[in-house]
């Protein structure tokens, strides 16, 4: 494993460090609970904190300041962050308008944030984000994991907080756009956990992962390699099955790189995808092509479509202003 | 048994962990995310650090002062369910006032602890968790406790654990990272129930060696 | 070699479509010969171009918009456009304040470039970027490479063109900005050409590439891996010596990305970076981290000083909207 | 020879470029960015596309238009220099006013070819490039057009050839990506010096086999 770290125990305080002192005017961080927050607090709005483990970099300390998140819990890598974390971020960004916790749908993420939540004593709700259709849940209790549509709904609920909406309607929001989210990834190496050394799976050369997880679980079936087209082609099957987008709608197709996949193959994922949803006479109506919610250094990406309403889209196009997501500002 | 004690069954338990690392880590890799190790040891860690800040302290204070550290430092699935463990122990031995751990207070301390897990967790027996190594445990602790003598009972959780843990390996899991694998679970140990294993193994090996080295009635 | 492709001939045209799918109302490509340009014309500035071989994006296709580029002709995987390209592209963004081409100083893109300048019958400019200081340039005549301060130099005369600065003077900015430019990078891993389909260079699991290229070029030395700091030290050591910034001075760190190294590493790089330049009394005025100037899916980074004036930190903060770079607007 | 022999002769060099890929790919893997071979290869195909275009036009308009195609599809720096290669040869062989190429009127042609590439990459003899095989060989050629016969000119010339690119790998660079590597690129044979070597010997050897099967002077 090579890896720019200097030591495996202090690589999340390091980062969170840099990441404070390139964007200074953005955001600042506190140690022990660690949680990154606004430079400069919202004044009355509800406080939207999500967090995680680390390793989905920019998501989502890259997401934090006007218009997008007010703080997140950063976790070890892979690893949910803790209560106290939670806790001590939502006091310090409270305005009294309440707080909504965003939450990818993991036992450790749920687990925790949930025990956050009975234990502070500031009105709070949660959203579960779910949009991962690799897992078919019908079967398990747990439903599905949450990938890459996080930031979508971080984004437009971001919108909804600024505007002053109340807490109830910031999940209710949220909510709505998990629900028509979703999202399927596919991995072509595997990610190595920092303290662990190696690879988190094998994978032969002729391989691909279909539906891997963002933390390289495995996800529907292991494949031999093939053509771009044919890939894209199974993601969005699986998608489109599962959203059922009626012909006409709008949607936002975000393509989202893992780690290690260059740009210049997500944008030629990109075009593929187009093509299918021109196709089947969908709207490509807004688009977000890049690495936003990473898994380490896999390479790989997934194929998030988010099927827009006019207020969707009114939200997703507000400004905005945090380290990894900017416009209008 | 005293706080002395217990402290003692957590660095035995910390060894054991490091004993069983390849096997834990590769579970965790081929099921899960690759970090419950890393999770484990993380808590381990933390735990012999507070040793001589918990020593002086009566056992129900010490198994508080644990899950608070542990709630704190974990994370991830394993860290507040373990940590709910010790926080409902600490509470289970606080109300029966005792200052000394005998089989008889703490087989109903560790079944509160484990119903604290599946509270916090909503899971239960068969669904390929650290359950499926704690729940019989539990069971056949309160079964045997106060009817068996305590090299017994070892003998009988060490066997019951070994047989929870491998129990996981051919179920479906529905709770968990591993639920979302569905088929492709099956044929896999759960990485928390073996590492639950090997804690409990690791934990009465300690009471027996002790009870081997000496007749107190203070260890059992 | 697994890469999300359909197949290596048409890898090109397909991620340009791809980019123009993403970025409808950014950017509109233009096929035989192919350059990309601003959707929406500049009806008044000089004109600027940039371009090289694929493999390093989002430079240069990523930084069109206002603010910044005009055009950018696009070249097969790290291979330089052909004159074609540059001059057809010219005259499609030309308003009659001529054109300045901003050329990574490599001897493709440098021949090619030049043949144009000459064919073109379009009042033009050339700068060459030159700013990676792995390469001791002294004895050789070709000068030093082309690699990260490029999208600092396009970004500050971007600015500058928007302003309506004449060509003489948008040369002398991107000359000065270049001049005040220093970069190193180092590779962890290779990158891998796609119709070659296999890594441009060997490196063992405990080695690394200091001073190395954006085309996994050899850099100055094969090096044991070691810890971050010590990397960071002596990337910026080499870059220091170079610039010979005085105390006090105020620059622009900018960490880079190669393509396969997570954002978490880069920003702990930032933070290794930003505790030497604090002891050196340099003062990190302004801040770029991300995968702006890649070598496909290579490991790595590679660090850039840009010193600062006041003209140069006011063109920086102007407004820039392009698919990779956006702020102000 | 006329323009089908001149054809004939890119056909041969096609074919022997792909006999040597693995050799020219890794010469520009080890001193310069991989994509050599592929920049060569692109450029034969681009011709051998054109060829039943070319076949009618005299052999100066054909190396003409030969050059504008590869200027505008080749890139890199291989492609500009190549291409005015063509355009010089082009314009030379206009000059003279030859349907027919002869030893004498192409030895000329080439060396203007060559003169074009110095000029475009501003390099000369001994700094690491395709010069280094195109130099000696023009001069080699100038001295013998006209004074040899044909079979011996391509001897002479295919010894040079191979002599100019084996005189590389010594070499610092100081043109071309290779400069950038100082030290570092001594030992490696330069790619565009190899790739040049093994055009000239196709043709040579295809100029040779032509005067075996014919003797008609229209060969050489
Ligand atoms: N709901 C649950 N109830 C009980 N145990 C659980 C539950 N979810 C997960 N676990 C246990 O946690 C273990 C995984 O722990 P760990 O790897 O540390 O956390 P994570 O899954 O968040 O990476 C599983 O092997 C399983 O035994
Ligand atoms: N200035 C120059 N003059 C002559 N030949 C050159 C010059 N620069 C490069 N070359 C030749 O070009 C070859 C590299 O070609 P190629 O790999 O196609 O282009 P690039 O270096 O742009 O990737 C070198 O091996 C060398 O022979
Ligand atoms: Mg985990
Ligand atoms: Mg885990
Ligand atoms: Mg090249
Ligand atoms: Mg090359």
């Amino acid at each position: 494993m090579k890896k720019f770290l200097n030591s495996t125990d202090s690589l999340i305080a390091e980062s969170v460090a840099g990441l404070v002192r390139a964007h200074p005017d953005l955001v600042t961080a506190s140690f022990e609970p660690t949680f990154v927050s606004r430079k400069t607090p919202a004044t009355a709005k509800v406080g939207l904190i999500s967090g995680g483990g680390s390793g989905h970099e920019p998501l989502h300390c890259g997401f934090i300041g006007r218009g997008m998140l007010d703080a997140a819990c950063v976790g070890q890598v892979f690893t949910s962050p803790t209560p106290d974390q939670m806790i001590a971020a939502a006091e310090a960004v409270d305005t009294g308008k309440g707080i909504l916790f965003i939450v990818k749908n993991y036992a450790g993420d749920s687990i925790n944030f949930q025990m956050a939540s009975e234990m502070l004593e500031i009105e709070n709700k949660m959203v579960m984000v779910d949009d991962d259709v690799a897992v078919e849940s019908s079967t398990f209790s747990v439903g599905r994991r949450g990938v890459a549509g996080t930031t979508i709904v971080e984004k437009i609920v971001g919108a909804a907080a600024e505007e002053g909406r109340d807490l109830t309607e910031c999940k209710a929001i949220a909510d709505h756009v998990n629900k028509h989210c979703a999202s399927m990834g596919v991995a072509l190496t595997s990610c190595i956990v920092p303290a662990a050394g190696r690879p988190t799976f094998d994978i032969a050369e002729d391989e691909i992962e279909m539906g891997v997880g963002i933390h390289g679980e495995p996800g529907r079936r292991r494949e031999k390699f093939k053509a771009a087209d044919a890939i894209v082609s199974d993601l969005l099957e699986a998608i489109l099955a599962d959203l059922k987008p009626t012909r006409g709608a709008e949607v936002l197709l975000h393509v989202n790189g893992f780690g290690a996949t260059p740009l210049i193959e997500l944008y030629l994922l990109f075009n593929s995808a187009a093509k299918i949803l021109d196709a089947r006479g969908l709207h490509i109506e807004r688009s977000l092509v890049g690495n936003y919610t990473t898994a380490l250094e896999m390479a790989g990406a997934s194929l998030t479509l988010c099927v827009l309403d006019a207020e969707m889209k009114r939200l997703w196009d507000a400004p905005v202003h945090t380290a990894a997501l900017r416009w209008g500002i | 048994m005293k706080t002395d004690f217990v402290l003692q069954c957590i660095l035995a338990l910390q060894q054991a962990i490091e004993t069983h690392q390849a096997d834990i880590e590769s579970l965790d890799r081929e099921i899960g995310d690759g970090d419950h190790l890393i999770n484990i040891r993380r808590g381990c860690t933390v735990v012999v650090a507070m040793i001589e800040d918990l020593r002086p302290l009566p056992p129900h204070e010490a198994f508080t002062r644990i899950g608070k550290k542990l709630l704190s430092s974990i994370g991830g699935a394993s860290g507040p369910l373990i940590a709910s463990f010790f926080l409902a122990m600490g509470d289970s031995l606080r109300a029966s006032e005792q200052e000394t751990i005998t089989a008889t207070n703490f087989s109903p301390a560790f079944s509160a602890g484990v119903e604290a897990i599946c509270l916090r967790g909503k899971a239960s027996l068969g669904e390929k968790t650290m359950l499926d190594v704690l729940i019989p445990v539990a069971k056949t602790f309160a079964g045997l406790a106060g009817q068996a003598d305590t090299p017994a009972i070892c003998h009988a959780l060490r066997a019951e654990a070994l047989k929870g843990m491998l129990s996981t390996k051919d179920m479906l899991a529905t709770k968990g990272r591993a639920a979302f694998l569905g088929e492709r679970a099956i044929g896999h140990i759960d990485p928390g129930a073996k590492s639950c294993q090997v804690a409990i193994t690791a934990i009465c090996d300690t009471v027996e060696q002790a009870i081997g080295a000496s007749t107190t009635t203070a260890v059992a």
